[in-house]
């Protein structure tokens, strides 16, 4: 099976022109506002061009520290929140659990990707408090302070881990039962197969679900803004100051700049591993499924125990949110209302019909884009490749707040002026979000023999074609995943939509964000379960729709909402 | 290879296997069907049958892979039915390989020897050792993908005898080699096989494999075992017409029983009479049978004359020539060895037909 | 809302406006606005440090013309930034000082004095009076137990460190011993002035200080609070408008300045709930307000010397306070 | 099948075709060298060799899976080394069978056929026609993963031949499956293929299909072609020691050559003299040399006496019996047919060994 073939772009014009029109958006929406921020943060008071301001800022204790936190919370959000989804995967793909019950565990599970902004850190903040729910009415502990490193990383892996059980669940599914059958038949023990088969062979899931973490961590402000406290400063906070604070934007676009380092390590430590070796399990020869259990099933009733109750949690903070909106005021007015679902129906109608329009056009193109990156990265050979590669990255790896600066700076001014448009809010997200489509269907593709596509090529069907047909339905389950992230991130994304949003445009996020600075923490409430309730009715629906169309085609791969 | 002590050979039982599994169109099929086979200690048992017979299902059934949906299976005295693969201590040789994609070569192979936790060293010559067997030494650091479709099942083979189980299971080992290399395998196969004394139940489509390298050999069909014998008794008399025709062709030529005792019978078959082996149930005088006649049994001599036939097609095929002759009615398939003058038959050609006297097997269904 | 097309380029009669004001604030008086002079208000609300931020990124080409409410800090900043025009409504005439740009380019429409708020409850249980100086708040009872801006993002806070500067007599190693000190106690410095005013509702903290806005907005959602002030004093700060530089709609945007300047639009602020006090002096504290402040020693930060030594100032806390180990 | 023209069969050429690959330990290797290789417009060529020797990568570099190296490839009259795979309508039969796990057998066989847009009842008829031919009829629902091994290498079978494609390359599309439907299929596709005109590049590793099937062969070792001619004339003619040996078994029996003519030569072995076909380079009187005689070809008569060898082992394979004889210090491989007395020699009995006194083939290495 010598299957790592070089296919030749230059004959391709399906691929040539697929691969040229992406150079030019990937120039104009990622690399061109990124380098007006780069021109302003390194241009000096005089307006010659200097690493001098770098210096200085390198120079600061205080940003070394913060960077240093940053590694930190990254590296613990990355690891922790790859695991986390990684036992959920395996909960839901290894330990035979009826389709039911997978459903119902990837239902809740998706909530604290939905979750609008802040919605876990204040629930942790209200729960763990020195008042909180849990800590201080539940078990008596005064005093306690919700703020700092663990809340705030604790936070960042409940809200993250989603994306690792997305990305990973499609992986376990692919690897091929006769390799732990034949590991398990030298007398290897379950957790001798677990070490040597699964969990290597899930390498490129692992990796890309890390990669995905990190820099999602690496970039988040809102979870420290809240949570963090005073003791742990970390970078995209104090840039997120360093601009709104301080008004310093020179200041702010450096220390973001500094974020893209760890990532661009992490990416090419990850590239690294998993070059030169092969993990296509899903070969030309289909396999027979197989009897038997993986997991012990000591083990597989702690997995469940575990997964069980972190469900719990979700659901209770889910329940919480729930619960303020329905009263006058948490935590002093208990009186049950519809008050707030009134108000948000009323003056919120505007913003709810704007999300949605942007919504939608942003998650099938985003969906597509994530799509198609992934598979050229993984499949093709062509000039530039790892440069493409990294460049879809930077929006990602980037805080929220500097990418949306970074529009402002690049697209307020003619001839390019799409400030005010949707167009704005829309190109954002796809080239923010889409990584995690593009991660997805990159692992995936790595388990997928290409002697596949070849198989399909001479059968006389196009690139194009191969692509459709054999490709996409067989990274359906990433294809998915990217959809559903891309679709959530657009319902709820706040930081660089901050300024994006214009007096034509305005969205649910903000104004739950505003809502919550106001006190008025019921419509913001009844404003988050009403994108909660939205996305689930949309995913559900897609995922119908798609499902009945593979079922036509007699397919078998599980999407993102079970079974 | 490794040199641990040699286990103790063990038996292994199936009674009553079935395995049913969903087919779309025709429902609940059964891929397995009430089987029964023993495989005696230190026998090498070949489970041999058409494409789709349940030999695959049945071998993942005695590993462990797949439970049966109905019956018992032992290895030892210990009924393993319900016992996990990696508790069996079988090696599996898979029909797709199954090489695990992210290790080397040289890893792939010493997995079974690192799970028994054998000292380093030790693994290093083992495995080197059974890669020189397989005619692999040297690949030790290639991985996988790089691998030509023989290599890798050869790559499969390699793990699976190298940690010496304390039984063997193979599922179509060699079907990606060619002919000198296959005989090659077989041949260590076998002696490696015989020396350690491992019971072995091994898989192929081959015949002409299954009869060298067998004890005995399970003819399979549809699900169920047809005929269980050594390879000569299988040869010398199949009890149905598909197991004239899986073993090695056969004419089965209809003839009349003219004289039958516990012994033998005389039957008339194409206007000369043939002496038979009995068959079970005995047939009697007067009975239609059908008597098998092996290719290589008839003789053909240039010649035309009385009660001659006529060639019909020829095919070279090196060491011999395959001929089709029509005989009356009859159409039957006759084989030429050699480069001797039955060997240049040409189509179209009058031939005298001659059968074999005696030993004839019959058939009576 | 079209999917393409800048909004700005609508109807003649229209203003775009960023308002640091919540929008139950900052709707009724853009909707008396429109009454009045026809002209439609279109905005979006930010916290101060973000509109700003917006103003200052879309600064070659602006997108709004009036930056309206938030505390005169961010203003200052905008002024230094060149985001401004210069113009002075017809009440500037009748304006104290504290409540104008010195160069006109923004003009104050309320004033916002700051307040010790502290959660009822806690008080109780801890055996506590409200705090009535600013020592009070060093009581280890507090230890871990309030929650006040951080001064890097809220005008409140800066407010509030020169309040102390300014009750020490602007002696700077007294005040930073101070707060030194009451960092000690501080549990979070939250970064929007408002931020950590839920949390003392709910008994998450003990106390903090904020702007009487916030305060009593929190007490009418029904959070058992109680507000004091300290008898040393504390300060107050204006909230204000200005007019961005290259407004596309200036004519309309001056009306705005004229209109919220003036005593029409300050005298909704009470029938409206909205608890500043007027800037204008035309016009009358609501009462239950005035009642409140009845009790309070509002001192006066000068605007000179704050804004002079604002930057330093708020980095020395950052080095010394908010950093110190 | 479809019924669409036929089209006009094509010939293929390949010009110094060379593909290097990476291997770990031995450098940059040479998997296929300075390939010359014609195909006639039409023909069945077919790719025969050892395990590993470039039969696959030769055949992936025809369809365009893989670039070569150095070298041209002419489909027709056109030079399509850069050419992609699906602009050169070749249908391809994988060696690992590359079933699409995500279709039903149906879409799997109909993939083609909907690519070249085929009317939907069309597709349907023909998908039927084609999964009734492998032996799959009603299994047209079935999902990838419940078929067996040899299942689904009939799928990927049906799925190549039923759109009808200028050219056919087939992997080793039979190893999986019995003796039976292996000689049943190879029928079908011969059948196929001079219907259609096809001109089809067939790589196999078993020597009898190729010689069934092919209407010349190619024998590959070691990357390179070492021997292009019809299946007869490689047996009755191998052009070295290796060749001898791959096609069919050989003794290689060294000899002195007596007296030597354009037209043969007269070479002592074993104490007898052998009439033998002359060699290229000729060889002359005085020569050493080996001469091929096939195990077939040598006659083995119990009985002692002088010269006489005696029997070293015996093997039983159903229709024949293989013997190795020890003649003087050369060991034989000789074969008996049929159950006559040659057949029933014992170990170590005394046997007379008779070569074949004329046609022997000459090599000089
Ligand atoms: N990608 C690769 N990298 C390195 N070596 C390779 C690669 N692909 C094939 N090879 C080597 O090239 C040689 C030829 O491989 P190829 O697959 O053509 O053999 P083959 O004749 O088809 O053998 P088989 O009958 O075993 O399938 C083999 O020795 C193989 O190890
Ligand atoms: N998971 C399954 N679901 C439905 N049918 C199955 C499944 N697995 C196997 N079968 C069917 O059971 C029968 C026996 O399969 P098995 O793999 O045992 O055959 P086999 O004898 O190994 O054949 P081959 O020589 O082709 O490999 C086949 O007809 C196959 O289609
Ligand atoms: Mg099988
Ligand atoms: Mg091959």
């Amino acid at each position: 099976m010598p299957s790592h073939s070089a296919k030749s772009a230059a004959r391709d014009p399906f691929f040539s022109s697929i691969l040229a029109v992406l150079w030019i958006l990937l120039a104009f929406f990622v690399l061109y506002p990124l380098l007006r921020l780069f021109l302003r943060a390194f241009t000096t008071d005089s307006g010659t061009f200097s690493l001098q301001p770098l210096l200085k800022v390198l120079g600061n204790p205080d940003n070394v520290h913060a960077f240093g936190n940053s590694l930190l919370l990254a590296a613990v959000v990355g690891v922790g929140g790859t695991l986390l989804g990684f036992v959920y995967a395996l909960v839901a793909g290894r330990c035979g659990l009826s389709p039911r019950w997978t459903r119902v565990i990837d239902t809740i599970n998706l909530l604290p990707l939905i979750s609008p902004p802040f919605t876990i850190s204040i629930a942790i903040l209200f729960s763990f408090g020195s008042r909180g729910l849990i800590t201080y009415d539940l078990l008596g502990i005064s005093r306690y302070s919700a703020y700092g490193f663990t809340s705030t990383a604790a936070a960042e892996i409940i809200t993250y881990f989603p994306v690792s059980y997305l990305t990973l669940r499609p992986i376990l599914a692919a690897i091929d039962p006769s390799m732990e059958n034949a590991a398990f038949s030298m007398g290897a023990s379950r957790w001798r197969v677990f070490r040597s088969m699964t969990l290597p062979l899930a390498m490129p899931g692992l990796l890309n679900a890390f990669l995905l973490l990190f820099a999602a961590s690496l970039a988040d402000f809102a979870t420290p803004l809240i949570l963090a406290g005073n003791q742990f400063p970390v970078l995209p906070t104090e840039a997120y100051l360093q601009i709104t604070g301080q008004f310093d934007l020179q200041g702010g676009a450096l220390l973001a700049v500094l974020l893209l380092l760890p990532a661009a390590v992490v990416y090419f430590v990850q590239r690294h591993w998993l070059a030169g070796r092969s993990y296509v399990t899903v070969g030309g020869k289909a396999t027979q499924r197989s009897d038997v259990e993986i997991v012990a099933p000591a083990v597989r009733r702690l997995l469940i125990t575990l997964c069980t109750c972190l469900t719990a949690m979700i659901l209770y903070f889910y329940l919480l949110l729930l619960y303020a909106s329905l009263v006058m005021a948490f935590g002093a007015n208990s009186t049950f209302t519809l008050a707030n679902y009134h108000t948000i129906f009323t003056d919120g109608r505007e913003v709810i019909v704007d999300t949605l329009i942007i919504a939608a056009i942003a998650t099938p193109l985003g969906g597509l884009y994530g799509m198609l990156v992934g598979y050229l990265v993984a499949r093709r050979k062509f000039v530039g490749r790892h440069v493409l590669e990294v460049t879809t990255m930077l929006n990602y790896a980037l805080p929220g707040t500097i990418i949306g600066i970074a529009y402002l700076l690049a697209f307020n001014d003619p001839p390019v002026e799409l400030t005010g448009t949707a167009f704005i809010l829309i190109a954002c997200y796809i080239f923010r979000y889409s990584p995690t489509g593009i991660r997805a269907t990159v692992a995936l593709l790595h388990q997928i023999d290409p002697s596949l596509e070849e198989a399909s090529e001479s059968l006389g069907a196009s690139s194009s074609r191969t692509f459709r047909r054999i490709t996409l339905p067989l990274v359906m389950p990433a294809f998915f995943t990217g959809l559903g992230v891309m679709f959530i991130r657009s319902m709820t994304a706040i930081s660089a939509t901050i300024f994006l949003i214009s007096i034509s445009w305005n969205l649910i996020t903000v104004r739950i964000l505003e809502n919550m600075t106001e006190l008025a923490l019921g419509p913001a409430a009844a404003f988050s379960v009403l994108v909660v309730v939205v996305v689930y009715v949309v995913l559900m629906l897609v995922a119908r729709a798609l499902a009945s169309l593979r079922t036509q085609q007699g397919g078998r791969i599980e999407n993102i909402l079970g079974g | 290879m490794a040199s641990i002590p040699t286990p103790q050979p063990v038996p292994i039982r199936l009674e009553g296997i079935v395995k049913r599994f969903d087919h779309n169109v025709k429902g609940r099929i059964a891929a397995v069907d009430n089987v029964d086979i023993s495989v005696a200690p230190g026998e090498l048992l070949t489970l041999l049958g058409p494409s789709g017979c349940g030999k695959t299902t049945t071998l993942r059934m005695i590993a462990g892979f797949e439970h049966p949906t109905e019956g018992s299976i032992f290895i030892g005295d210990h009924d393993v039915t319900r016992l996990r693969a990696n508790e069996r201590n079988i090696g599996f040789v898979f029909q797709n390989y199954a090489i695990f994609p992210h290790l080397s070569v040289f890893e792939n192979v010493a997995y079974g020897l690192r799970v028994q936790g054998r000292p380093e060293a030790e693994i290093r010559s083992a495995v080197e050792q059974v890669l020189d067997l397989v005619g692999l030494g040297g690949y030790g650091t290639q991985q996988p993908h790089q691998l030509s479709g023989g290599e890798q099942q050869r790559i499969a083979l390699a793990r699976a005898i190298v940690f010496q189980p304390r039984i063997l299971m193979f599922d179509e080992p060699l079907s990606n080699l060619d002919a000198k290399l296959r005989g090659q395998m077989r041949g260590e196969i076998r002696e490696l096989q015989k020396r350690l004394g491992i019971t072995t139940v091994y898989v192929t489509h081959d015949q002409e494999e299954a009869m060298a390298i067998s004890d005995r050999i399970a003819v399979m069909n549809h699900g169920s075992v047809v005929q269980i014998d050594t390879a000569e008794a299988l040869y010398a008399r199949p009890c149905n017409a598909f197991m004239a025709n899986f073993i090695g062709k056969s004419n089965l030529l209809p003839g009349q029983v003219l004289q039958a005792d516990a012994r033998g019978a005389q039957v008339r078959v194409l206007d000369q009479t043939l002496q038979c082996l009995q068959a079970a149930p005995e047939v009697r005088a007067g009975d239609a049978v059908r008597v098998v006649v092996r290719p290589e049994q008839i003789s053909l001599a240039p010649g035309g004359g009385p009660g001659s036939a006529s060639v019909i097609s020829r095919t070279f095929l090196g060491e011999k020539t395959e001929y089709q002759v029509q005989a009356g009615t009859a159409t039957l398939h006759a084989v030429a060895y050699g480069a001797g003058a039955s060997a240049r038959l040409a189509e179209g050609q009058a031939v005298q037909v001659v059968l074999p006297a005696e030993g004839n097997a019959i058939i009576r269904d | 809302a079209g999917l393409t097309g800048p909004a700005t380029a609508r109807a003649a009669e229209t203003l775009n406006v960023y308002s640091i004001w919540p929008e139950p604030y900052a709707k009724p008086m853009f909707k008396a606005f429109t009454q009045e002079t026809g002209i439609k208000v279109n905005f979006l609300r930010f916290s101060s440090g973000e509109a700003l931020a917006r103003i200052i990124a879309e600064k070659n080409n602006p997108k709004i013309d009036v930056l309206f409410g938030g505390p005169i800090e961010t203003f200052a900043a905008g002024v230094e930034n060149g985001v401004f025009q210069v113009y002075r409504p017809p009440s500037t005439k009748v304006l104290p000082d504290r409540f104008k740009s010195p160069g006109g380019y923004w003009t104050a429409i309320a004033d916002d004095p700051l307040v010790f708020m502290t959660n009822t409850k806690f008080l109780k249980d801890n055996h506590l009076q409200p705090p009535a100086s600013w020592d009070d708040l060093l009581n280890p009872a507090y230890k871990n137990m309030l929650q006040m801006a951080d001064a890097r993002t809220s005008g409140t806070a800066v407010t509030r460190i020169f309040s102390v500067l300014e009750v020490n007599h602007r002696d700077e190693n007294k005040t930073f011993a101070y707060l030194k000190k009451l960092r000690q106690n501080v549990q979070t410095y939250t970064k929007s002035g408002g931020g950590g005013t839920i949390p003392i509702g709910l008994g998450q903290a003990g106390g903090g200080i904020f702007f009487i806005v916030d305060a009593l907005e929190t007490r009418d959602k029904g959070y058992d609070v109680t507000i004091s002030f300290p008898k040393e004093g504390i300060g107050a700060a204006a909230e204000g408008i200005a007019i961005v530089k290259g407004a596309k709609h200036l004519d309309a945007a001056k009306k705005l300045v004229d209109w919220a300047t003036s005593a029409k639009m300050q005298s909704l602020l009470a029938p409206n709930k909205i608890n500043f006090v007027p800037a204008n002096p035309q016009v009358k504290t609501e009462p239950g307000l005035a009642k409140i402040l009845s009790t309070a020693h509002i001192i006066q930060i000068d605007d000179k010397y704050a804004g002079a030594n604002r930057k330093r100032i708020v980095q020395k806390w950052v080095d010394e306070v908010l950093n110190a180990k």
